[in-house]
């Protein structure tokens, strides 16, 4: 945890150095800093991107939109401890509901949409949320793993809503609010990118609150252990469900976002795959970290991005073994997983976020890992 | 397994057998000889979920794991067998074998790597665990067996069998045989050998476990080979009817879950039960309503037994939820 | 006093990865198109359920471009395909031509091999303003709306699903002279159009559909609807979807003695099939360019040294006969190059070129654009193909 | 003398597959005293814990704090009622400081949700610092104020109990139930913990303890309840308790 936890102050120091201390540990407002350094230079990022290469833009236009997603599920996944294995079904619902208010009913305001979007994807986040949050562990997993996979399902086979069987539905018109409209991404990124990533950053301000409140520390109390939470008045049922809504609505926020940034929607965009990814870019990123939802989500972008694009035009003519280098990416995630769950089970962000420290407390890289282990047996 | 069973679930098993009846009948009544083939159809895929449905619920019972990679591995099984019976060219039987024995070894080299070392850590953990190795299998698939699908011969060629109006291929006839044999010794193993009673008593209470002689670690390995074993098993007797292609595995461990959840996780003849079912159900959904909509109900069932009855349609009423 | 604390190392950790994604991206930078060469992108799916149809498209397009450069490129300068692979994820597909667009400026962009592929494309080519020749055979892609006018940069090389399926229902008519027929097709995409499509033909041609059936694409068994189909008068099954499941059609229908005409679509018009069937191919028809039998074309016309020769350079180089999807690659590449010699390097003067393209012999046929059609081809450039002893011979009727 | 009880057990029954952990289990606690559950091991006191704080549901019987009936009632519920309780082996709650441990105490009396706090409102803002404030007095209270920022789960073992009790009393109870706090701890601490039990009570906080150390039950309990194979066996004053018959009797061979 980003928020506090951090700094154990030395038993021997004295009182007001203990104060001290506490202030810190009641009000440490590093992650605003962060977040306000984060913002600065994400902002900066449109004016040098393209002179380094064009694709940095698009990449962080996809990694923007995933992260705000991502950020929902560390929430579910790192802070109440409940695992979803079909969010990509609530980012397809936003994306539609978005997508056919947008084209079916003329000059519908595309913001209204995205907000409705979000807003029934946390409505059907909560109907599936309260019977299948009853559920633990596997069972919750495979349920909302089965809650995916219909929804793609539906999707073929319902024609007439999804378009399918015309490569789904195309024309949806760009973003537009107060009478200014966005640029298409591919005429000029700058306008999605920006418009992505302060929705992002916002997201990411509330988590932080979240976390740091009241709220958020009932949801670590009931990641750690649901009968104490619940004896100590945390209503651990109700924030299970809260949570859930809370990361359905973010999810379907993020699909709006991708039916108006790219034009046009189809069911591949919402199937497993996209849900397995999401999963991998929170465990990555770092579970129950605040900053691991994003980092997560651009790192992954841009592995994916470079394996599939830049290394086909680096390389034009490759070995047999490096013809599909979009396929090393699913190796190398299945692979990352793995070797995340084994030694990093905090992910990159608080791996490295220590990378610094280890130097100073000799071997607490072994005790952290130890002690991270001895933590998951919650 | 079976055995006493309580009212509540004398009950299900009724009510249960009762609806199977009577969608057989119906059936067999309104399609005559073609309803009949169809649901020799629904068992024959029936007994390739019910193989994978065994090994999840043997690595649930002894390690309360859910395999996630438990479609890839039996894929793996028919690429191997592939391989051995097309670029080796060994006999059919032996590369059975080999496939079998093969991807087991998988199974077990992961377990040793990856699921021991955490045993006792969070459950979100294991899945990601299980879900990033099925990952991985899927992407080396692809990346050693290319991206199409590829086609195996069967294990005997001929015309195929007709009975009561019926067509049976040769492949399904092998199929039945030897799931029939397989479950018999899973069956065998669970209720007659030492090991495997001292892995169920374990499975039941953990705490016995070392009582029994059966460490924790040693019937979770064994567990993990079995599993392996069996989807391998699938994957080959399979192959020549479904082709080998690095993207089934997905289903064929959806399908997987929904069978094993329907018998019961951990109840390992359940889940023979739960597949046999699930294939059936499935073929009578594409006979009376639409092709489309098999997956649909495939998952629908998954959904409800897991809200409605998480212990499976033979299982002892626990509350699973809590 | 933040630096202090964990939270400003995170940051550091930010700004670590972000300029180390930059220093792996910065590799990418386009050479500024140094006037040497002509950038084509080139978007298909090598792999994914469509491998089968990008493949060849590949092949044929990497031997164009070496034989083309070879002899001098055009008008002196090399043409360069960039060619990206979509793995058949429509996503994938868009954001590859999107990166080929602005980073690489191509002047126009070849794909993809599916239609699903290849709608996002067209709406990139349509706002980016970029030409597109586009290797799906989906009759969206060309053409919005029916009847209307076609998409402005959307080219395209392989016959229309349209035209397939009026041959099919030419065939069956006046070939097969059947009057009841049963569909049987896949339920993606490719599949439920390709039925909308047939439903609407068939009638005309006095036909009558007994029985109209679908399955579920990764389906391995059709034993069930074929019963259905049995248990009806019809006198030739029409089965359109893509490989797999369409050689496990014809092996059901193998085994259940069913001696009714298999008549496939041009989705299983390469060896897979065959492969796949194994001898259940045998009898089964589907409508194929005419490259994939010579012989269907005219001795002495241009159009039939163009495929002599283009079968011979592509056996000499990878060793397999090339099918019709290796044709459509093939066309799509010679079709832009020969607009490239007037146009040069400007992406609406190509366009226009291409749309000029007239009686331009090529592999699937003569090529023939206009304002109002940028398909090119018509239903006679199809021929329908017999699996006979695995082998494909031409079936005049 | 029925208006100051303020928790009442009625015939509460706890079937476990066939045999009973509780059986019958009748007693009121009255307020402001300090009451002790004793029996040997397995006698049934945890349990009946679990029941009174709804974590488990008793098979028969009704359970009333300050006259509602909480049988059914869900724990979180119970302890914004006003009963807090701590566990037999120490739950606290991992990677949280001690204090955080105290803040989420705090719990039963506060209420911002998701929402104001995500959008830190003012009154979440406000909210947040009584919590604060309260959390800190309550781990000073216990003698915990210097150790306030260290992970709860790095604090020596008493320190622990001690935390645990700080967390249930931060949710500002009417009763508190204390689940063997003595154990592992040495005399000297509990020695400390008897004279804070005192204290607590001085703060007008009912106190129901189940104990084995029988030095600290007799020093600080006006009645004992003597529980044995779920049946209560006996009940009084410390003396009377301890000279009963059938409380030796269930003794002996236990803790001779």
């Amino acid at each position: 945890m980003t928020t506090s936890g951090s700094g154990n102050p030395p038993a021997t120091a004295n009182r007001s150095e203990k104060e001290k201390s506490l202030k810190h540990l009641a009000r440490d407002n590093s992650d605003y800093v962060i977040l306000l350094v984060v913002s600065l230079f994400l902002l900066t990022v449109p004016i040098w991107a393209d002179y380094v290469s064009t694709f940095i833009m698009d990449a962080m236009i996809e990694a923007g939109i995933f992260a705000i997603v991502v950020i929902g599920l560390n929430l579910l996944f790192g802070y109440a401890g409940q695992i979803s294995l079909g969010h990509a079904a609530f980012v397809g619902i936003g994306a539609y509901t978005t997508a056919l208010l947008c084209t079916r009913i003329t000059g519908f305001p595309t913001w209204f949409a995205l907000i409705l979007g979000g807003l029934l994807a946390g409505l059907i986040g909560l109907v599936i949320g309260i019977p299948v949050l009853r559920l633990k562990g596997h069972y919750l997993a495979l349920a909302t793993l089965a809650f995916g996979l219909i929804f793609t399902e539906l999707l073929k086979t319902q024609n007439s809503v999804s378009n399918q069987s015309n490569g789904g539905i195309g024309g949806i018109p760009n973003f537009s609010i107060f009478g200014l409209t966005l640029k298409s991404k591919i005429m000029s990124s700058t306008g999605y990118y920006l418009l992505i990533w302060i929705i992002a950053l916002l997201v990411v301000l509330f988590t932080i609150n979240l976390i740091r409140s009241r709220v958020g520390r009932g949801l670590r109390a009931l990641h750690s252990s649901e009968i104490a939470a619940d004896t100590m008045g945390v209503n651990t049922r109700n924030y299970k469900v809260k949570v859930f809504v809370i990361s359905a609505v973010l999810a379907g926020l993020c699909g709006g976002l991708w039916a108006l940034s790219s034009g046009r929607i189809e069911a591949s965009m919402f199937d497993l795959r996209y849900s397995i990814l999401f999963v991998t870019m929170v465990v990555i990123g770092g579970m129950g970290n605040i900053w691991g939802g994003m980092m997560g989500a651009i790192a992954l972008t841009f592995i994916t991005k470079i394996l599939e694009l830049q290394i086909p035009q680096w390389i034009p003519n490759r070995p047999s073994w490096l013809a599909d280098p979009g396929n090393i990416a699913v190796v190398l995630y299945g692979l990352l997983l793995i070797l995340f769950m084994l030694f990093l089970p905090k992910g990159i962000t608080f791996g490295l976020s220590r990378l610094g420290t280890f130097s100073k407390q000799g071997g607490s890289r072994v005790k952290d890992r130890l002690r991270a282990i001895r933590y998951r047996g919650g | 397994m079976f055995r006493k069973f309580d009212r509540d679930q004398r009950i299900t098993i009724a009510i249960f057998a009762a609806i199977a009846v009577v969608v057989l009948v119906l059936a067999l009544s309104i399609k005559k000889s073609a309803g009949f083939n169809t649901i020799l159809l629904g068992l024959f895929y029936g007994c390739q979920y019910s193989l994978i449905a065994m090994g999840l619920s043997i690595i649930y019972s002894s390690t309360r794991v859910i395999n996630f990679a438990q479609g890839e591995l039996s894929v793996l099984g028919g690429a191997f067998f592939l391989t051995f019976v097309q670029r080796a060219s060994v006999p059919m039987l032996l590369a059975f074998i080999l496939a079998v024995l093969v991807v087991a070894s998988i199974g077990a080299l992961f377990e040793r790597a990856a699921i021991h070392p955490l045993k006792d850590s969070s459950i979100i953990t294991m899945i990601i665990m299980t879900i990033g190795f099925s990952i991985f299998l899927r992407g080396i698939i692809k990346w050693v067996w290319g991206a199409n699908a590829l086609p195996v011969e069967p294990f005997t060629h001929g015309p195929p069998l007709h009975f009561l109006g019926a067509t049976v291929e040769r492949q399904s006839i092998w199929v039945f045989g030897f799931t029939f044999l397989v479950v018999i010794a899973v069956y065998f193993f669970f209720n007659r050998t030492l090991l495997g009673k001292g892995m169920r008593a374990a499975a039941e209470n953990p705490d016995a476990a070392n009582l029994v002689g059966v460490s924790p670690s040693r019937s979770s390995l064994i567990a993990w080979t079995m599993a392996a074993a069996l989807g391998a098993a699938a994957g080959v007797m399979f192959a020549p009817k479904t082709l080998v292609s690095w993207d089934q595995g997905v289903w064929l461990g959806v399908k997987g879950f929904s069978a094993a959840v329907l018998g019961g996780l951990g109840n390992v003849m359940g889940a023979v039960v739960g597949g046999l079912t699930l294939g059936v159900l499935e073929f009578v959904v594409l006979m009376f309503i639409k092709p489309e909509y098999q997956n649909i109900i495939a998952l629908s069932v998954l959904i409800v037994v897991l809200l409605l009855r998480p212990q499976g349609i033979i299982g002892k009423t626990e509350s699973l939820t809590v | 006093m933040f630096w202090k604390k964990r939270g400003f190392k995170l940051f550091v950790v930010v700004m670590v990865v972000t300029t180390a994604s930059l220093l792996l991206s910065a590799g990418c930078k386009p050479k500024k198109a140094s006037g040497a060469e002509y950038k084509v992108g080139v978007v298909i799916s090598t792999t994914g359920p469509n491998g089968p149809l990008g493949t060849p498209e590949q092949q044929a397009l990497t031997l164009y471009e070496k034989q083309l450069n070879d002899n001098g490129g055009i008008n002196g300068r090399p043409i360069k395909f960039i060619i990206l692979d979509d793995a058949s994820d429509p996503t994938k597909a868009s954001s590859a031509m999107t990166d080929l667009v602005k980073s690489q400026n191509v002047l126009a962009v070849i794909g993809s091999s599916g239609t699903g592929t290849t709608m996002p494309m067209v709406d990139i080519a349509q706002q980016a303003n970029v030409p597109l020749e586009a290797c799906a055979a989906g009759i969206k892609v060309t053409t919005p709306t029916p009847g209307g006018p076609p998409n402005k940069w959307v080219f395209r090389t392989p016959p229309t699903d349209a035209m397939a399926a009026e041959k099919v229902a030419d065939y069956l008519a006046s070939g097969l002279k059947v009057k009841k027929v049963a569909i049987l097709y896949d339920s993606n995409p490719f599949g439920s159009s390709g039925n909308e499509v047939l439903k609407a033909l068939l009638p005309t041609k006095d036909m009558e559909i007994v029985s109209d059936q679908s399955y579920e694409t990764k389906a391995t068994d059709m034993t069930p609807q074929l019963n259905n189909v049995k248990g009806t008068d019809a006198q030739a099954l029409i089965v359109w979807g893509t490989n797999p499941a369409p050689s496990a059609i014809a092996k059901n229908m193998k085994q259940m003695g069913m001696t009714i005409p298999f008549v496939g679509s041009h989705g299983i018009a390469n060896m897979t099939f065959v492969e796949q069937a194994g001898d259940a191919a045998n009898g089964a028809v589907f409508p194929a360019g005419r490259m994939a039998i010579p012989e269907s074309i005219p001795e002495g016309t241009e159009w039939r040294d163009v495929v002599d020769k283009f079968r011979a350079d592509f056996k000499a180089e990878y060793g397999s006969e090339p099918n019709t999807f290796a044709g459509h690659g093939w066309d799509a590449g010679v079709i832009i190059a020969n607009a490239l010699k007037i146009s040069g390097e400007d992406r609406s003067k190509l366009r226009d070129e291409i749309e000029n393209t007239k009686d331009f012999a090529a592999v699937d046929g003569v090529f023939n654009y206009s304002t109002k059609d940028h398909n090119g081809l018509n239903a006679d450039d199809l021929i329908m193909v017999k699996v006979v002893n695995g082998q494909w011979q031409w079936l005049k009727y | 003398m029925a208006d100051d009880i303020i928790l009442e057990i009625d015939n509460i029954t706890k079937m476990f597959g066939g045999l009973a952990a509780l059986k019958d289990v009748e007693f009121s606690v009255s307020r402001g005293e300090i009451k002790a559950v004793i029996g040997p091991n397995g006698a049934g006191k945890t349990t009946l814990f679990d029941v009174l704080t709804g974590v488990q549901r008793s098979t028969s019987g009704r359970v009333f704090l300050k006259d509602i009936d909480i049988t059914r009632t869900k724990p979180h519920r119970i302890t914004e009622l006003g009963m807090a309780r701590t566990f037999q082996t120490v739950k606290l709650f991992e990677g949280m400081t001690a204090l955080e441990n105290a803040m989420v105490g705090c719990h039963s009396w506060t209420k911002r949700g998701f929402i104001s706090n995500g959008l830190v409102l003012l009154w979440a803002l406000a909210e947040e610092r009584r919590i604060y404030q309260h959390a800190f007095e309550v781990l000073k209270d216990v003698g915990l104020g210097t150790r306030a920022a260290e992970l709860g789960t790095n604090l020596p073992y008493g320190q622990m109990r001690m935390l645990e009790m700080a967390r249930a009393l931060a949710s500002k109870p009417e009763i508190l139930l204390l689940d063997e706090p003595a154990a592992g701890l040495n005399p000297y601490e509990t020695g400390e913990l008897s004279s804070l039990l005192l204290k607590v009570r001085e703060s007008g906080v009912t106190i129901l303890i189940v104990e084995h150390d029988m030095g600290l039950v007799m020093d600080i309990s006006d009645e004992v309840v003597v529980l044995d194979y779920g049946e209560v066996i006996a009940r009084g004053t410390p003396a009377e308790v301890q000279n009963d018959p059938r409380v030796i009797e269930a003794y002996l061979g236990i803790e001779a």
